[in-house]
């Protein structure tokens, strides 16, 4: 591996030496799609006869008139199949095993999002399919190991650890190590080792190409910011890349959970928690300790609750090229509610947290500008957390009668 | 050096013994039991792991060693220390394993410098091939250490080449795909793949993963210059105690 | 009303003389509205950008090799925003409701897909909002009752009745004799009173208008038949449409539930337990006994739960211009199974009725034939009633342990 | 004929009374016991409800009734011979209130003609307007039947007009939007609305929905023929039970 995706210092590929020629080889499948003309287009076609891309720019009316500032557009990723922008990583990833000849997939998941949309790809690619998940994870997102287990997937859940995402992600390397003639592994965002930042980050970037032309058409200019919340950094990469020669102002949104100051929260890139490291394979900011050792996060949000975030996001952040905030649980719930009720658009709890840092600026701005919010997915796969983050009674009285009727 | 250490050391032996433990599992205190009984069973040199929270290439037993550790309070401090009791103590080798996160924390010429100062010899630091290691090669050498480059079946043998042109003190041979502490074959895929080893590199060869016998010890007589006993003295430590440890290995030649 | 909306005598507006005047401006406003060209290109202008119109149609390859005949093809209505075709109805009602200047929407809801989709609507465009649910649907789809109630609306359980989706529709009727000046009766299907059938076949009408073109491009002629679930009948109708004056063999599925012998059922078009009646305002086969009293139904697919059935489809099963059959719970199950498998889609249960049919009659067409199935809705929204069908002890440990958390 | 019956008995009284009771709710003895306390209590025509399980036009009161009835297991045909008794026994015109379903499903001419047989003077069927009720029509003409209509505040004028043409017996003016059983306000509004009513036709006037009072019904007097009391009974016999009933009738007028 030549380039070893380095960006202003941050990447690279921290691999143990078993892994060196599996990557080689996923990095010239990689390189050697992109540079076929045609490869795009088979990818664009999947999309928009698998999935429904292009996914439509909502001008959200009533929001703007809200707020009585910028003009509110939402991107809606929410609309891909299977509910978030990881459809289109897992369906890119997918046509680049058909091309090495790979019969088997295995992936990490948090909240569920990836794991579903690997074993998605899997079923349609026809691959052998793993989804590791955090038996936390396993235990809390019982619906979608339910759909995963439907596709065809094996769930393995993680006893080690912390047991949630970051521990998935390990044990996914490892299964790697012992399987990668027949296996690969399709990571879940535009993080770990090269070149899966550079290639999450290329199949994403079909959401801010379309974005960006969808704004020109609606608007006749460019939006003043764009807003993407920031887990690993997919969604935000996607966005971002459709408008980094742009004068566009990037603003990625962290999990801020409790708060930036209890310790409770996933913020890399906004809290000073967090140090650069190298870790999972490659270097970036992480929230570690002195010694180097990961620490436990925490976010409403499972799927920004990691502890490591994109390389590519902390060399635009040291560059200046892109701003990040934090946005706390409890605004996120609100912003959530406020964004459902007005436009009925119902954003993930992911999602939400850019929603938060959005409705803080738009009234700053002028009416002539306009902004974009990535709606990543939809919020209704969220129900139990969401429905425990309204603390709806209800809804607990349901899940008591359900329970009785299995003669709990 | 150690490169010479074990040379003549080989003079004496068909094979030389390495072996593994994780610092602070499950406490200090018996770690310095377990190298303890090690040395007096004869083994020629150690690995001392400083536990780290993402132990990416370790299979199930280490990594509860690592999390254990980490749970009781385990720092690279107390590592150090435990690294300073041993070097002085006991008149074998000694090398760190970690993950590169605990040496680029530490900042990678200040933990060099300070394995020299408590007596070490050298390190593997899995997660750290050479393209990625150039601080960390500039600040071995400074010190006189030994970074041990690691050769798995994977490895084509123009990059073997690349590694040993890196590697001090010896290769580490990874025995099969994966990750530690899970089944080897011993067989004759392996014999090849060590000859591979042998034609790539002038510098002794340890082999690891899987070695938990008598048999898989006299099966690399020969072929490699060290036998390295990772998982199976932690999962026998964990079944039956540290005691049954020393005579484990005595065993094992 | 001149055009009492007959269709060979089925149909017809058997209103309360209190609703008279009301259906009147809701005709004239629907007929100008079809008559303006404008009205259509802002209908598709509003499905492109808030939802995901075109939806895909996607070739389903595996399952098409599967079964070794007919080219199957699915047109993806589960893509749409809130995850079924209702959102085209009720989009198209909204652009009406504004044309009219109401300011209020009430809508029945059995599932609650078409409750969740008029509460959107309702949103989106700041209507008030009331959904009238069934008592025991209440209960059962507690999910979809939460997103309504985030999204702003009403719900109202119906506790009259047998308490599920036709006495919803009696009680929402209820409610517009006593507001019909400033609120509109959403009604989630092709049945009710004139124009209703029509006017709800106008707006899904999109499905079969896009099919049809999306098929011609794919295979270079027209399909041998297309499949759609049948409850109030208002996808079958849409898929139906574009191919209404072509040689293409409609096929409709109704809930078969636990057979036809079983009297638990929804089969009004295929079972000897349907005679022709008149009730909530037209004429059509209603599942009633001999003395007219309308009698309880059973489908596992909550949307297909329904004693009438479009009168238009009664119209098309006369004429023999389409074909009705029944699908049963378990074959639902298995058809539903397959296709998640094989494929990576999940259909709802409603749709997963078509896909039994179509998989019945693929083998034994050519291999040069094409199908269309269509997917109304997706499946994820009915996790708590799939769980159940496939019985999944995992799922039923989940509930008992979430119930727990709640200090049941 | 109904309507010569009417205008006779108006000419004895300031204001007719009609009532309305659900056949089978409870039961049919029941029913048969309201009929008998309501003629003694002297009122002027009754409408007998066949059960019908979607009555879209009914409220809260009614509509459990009719579920109640349906429940208990009322039928047409127990209707039907309720019918001839009633009508055999008193000496007031009986009409039946049901929705088109029933008719049709009975066959909408050998319904006309059983009610004829059994001595039903007229019929009520809420869902059905006359541009849906070409049989409905015939075969109520043909056996001299009165299929009453019914305007409501939203009718035009000239709809009046052709709901009167159509009508027999009088017309059912639904005193306000909703359904039965919901309070109504006796005000001008009322009072316009019921003089456009009489503008648009000839026929007696009934005034109904939400009637449950001797201050209603005095209202209703000079402004229409027959004050409707439904809800209100079924209410008091669920709450005070049938002796209740006789005693509020004849305190109404
Ligand atoms: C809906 C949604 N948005 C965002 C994320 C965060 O990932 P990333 O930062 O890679 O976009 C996830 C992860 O699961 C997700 O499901
Ligand atoms: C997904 C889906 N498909 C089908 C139906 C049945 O309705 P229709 O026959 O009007 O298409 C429903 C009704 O709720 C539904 O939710």
């Amino acid at each position: 591996m030549d380039n070893r995706g380095y960006y202003a210092g941050f990447g690279g590929a921290f691999l143990p030496e078993i892994l060196v020629a599996t990557f080689d080889e996923l990095e010239r499948t990689f390189r050697e799609a992109r540079n076929d003309p045609a490869f795009w287009r088979e990818y664009e076609e999947v999309m928009s006869t698998y999935s429904c891309r292009p996914t439509p720019l909502t001008y959200a009316g009533n929001l703007t008139r809200h707020f009585g500032g910028a003009r509110i557009y939402i991107k809606r990723e929410d609309l891909n199949h299977t509910g978030a922008h990881k459809a289109n990583n897992v369906m890119g990833q997918g046509l680049l095993v058909q091309r090495m000849g790979k019969k088997r997939v295995i992936a990490e998941t948090g909240a569920g999002q990836h794991g579903v949309a690997t074993a998605t790809m899997a079923a349609r690619f026809g691959f052998d399919c793993t989804i590791y998940m955090g038996e936390v994870d396993v235990e809390r997102q019982r619906p979608n190991v339910f759909w995963m287990e439907r596709l065809g997937a094996k769930v393995a859940p993680v006893k080690d650890g912390t047991r949630i995402l970051k521990d998935a992600i390990n044990e996914a390397f490892r299964d790697w190590v012992s399987n990668m003639d027949a296996t690969h592994y399709v990571l879940g965002t535009a993080c770990g080792p090269h070149p899966f930042p550079e290639m999450v980050t290329y199949f994403q970037s079909i959401i801010g190409l379309e974005a960006r032309e969808q704004i020109l058409k609606a608007e006749g200019k460019l939006p003043a910011r764009v807003y993407a919340c920031v887990g690993g950094g997919s969604n935000a990469m996607g966005l971002f890349t459709g408008f980094l020669k742009d004068p566009v102002e990037l603003v990625g949104v962290e999990a801020g959970g409790r708060g930036l100051e209890s310790k409770q929260h996933a913020s890399r890139l906004c809290s000073s928690d967090a140090a650069i490291g190298v870790a999972q394979g490659y270097k970036t900011y992480f929230l570690q300790n002195g010694d180097g050792q990961m620490q436990e996060t925490h976010s409403i949000a499972a799927g920004l609750d990691y502890v490591g975030v994109s390389p590519i996001l902390s060399s635009l952040k040291e560059a200046g090229k892109a701003r990040f905030e934090a946005a706390t649980d409890d605004e996120v719930v609100e912003a959530m509610s406020l964004t459902i009720r007005k436009e009925g658009v119902i954003p993930a709890l992911e999602s939400a947290h850019a929603f938060v840092q959005a409705f803080k600026e738009a009234p700053e701005l002028s009416k002539d500008a306009s902004i974009i919010i990535n709606q990543s997915g939809r919020g209704d796969k969220d129900i139990f957390t969401v429905a425990d983050a309204f603390n709806d009674p209800r809804w607990q009285d349901f899940i008591i009668r359900k329970a009785k009727g299995y003669h709990a | 050096m150690l490169e010479t250490y074990l040379r003549d050391r080989r003079k004496q032996k068909d094979i030389l013994l390495m072996t593994h433990i994780v610092l602070g599992y499950p406490s200090f205190e018996d770690s310095l039991r377990m190298v303890t009984a090690m040395v007096e069973a004869g083994v020629d040199l150690m690995e001392l792991q400083i536990p780290f929270s993402e132990p990416i290439a370790d299979g199930p037993v280490i990594l509860a060693a690592n999390q254990k550790a980490l749970e009781n309070g385990a720092t690279v401090a107390d590592c150090m220390t435990l690294a300073k009791t041993v070097s002085e103590r006991f008149d074998i080798p000694f090398l760190f394993m970690t993950y590169y996160n605990i040496l680029y924390r530490y900042g990678v010429s200040r933990f060099a410098e300070d394995m020299a100062r408590r007596g070490m010899q050298g390190a593997i630091v899995p997660d750290l091939p050479p393209e990625e290691a150039g601080d960390y090669l500039d600040a071995m050498n400074g010190q006189n250490l030994s970074p041990i480059f690691i050769y798995s079946p994977t490895t084509p043998p123009e990059r073997m080449k690349y590694l040993a042109g890196f590697g001090k003190g010896f290769i580490y041979c990874v025995a099969r795909k994966g990750v530690t502490g899970a089944e080897t074959r011993f067989s004759s895929d392996l014999e090849d793949y060590l000859t591979r080893c042998r034609e790539a590199t002038t510098l002794p060869l340890a082999v690891g993963f899987g070695v938990k016998s008598k048999t898989d010890v006299d099966f690399l007589k020969g072929k490699a210059d060290i036998a390295v006993v990772g998982s199976q003295t932690i999962r026998l430590m964990d079944e039956k105690g540290g005691e049954a440890v020393e005579g484990f290995i005595r065993g094992l030649r």
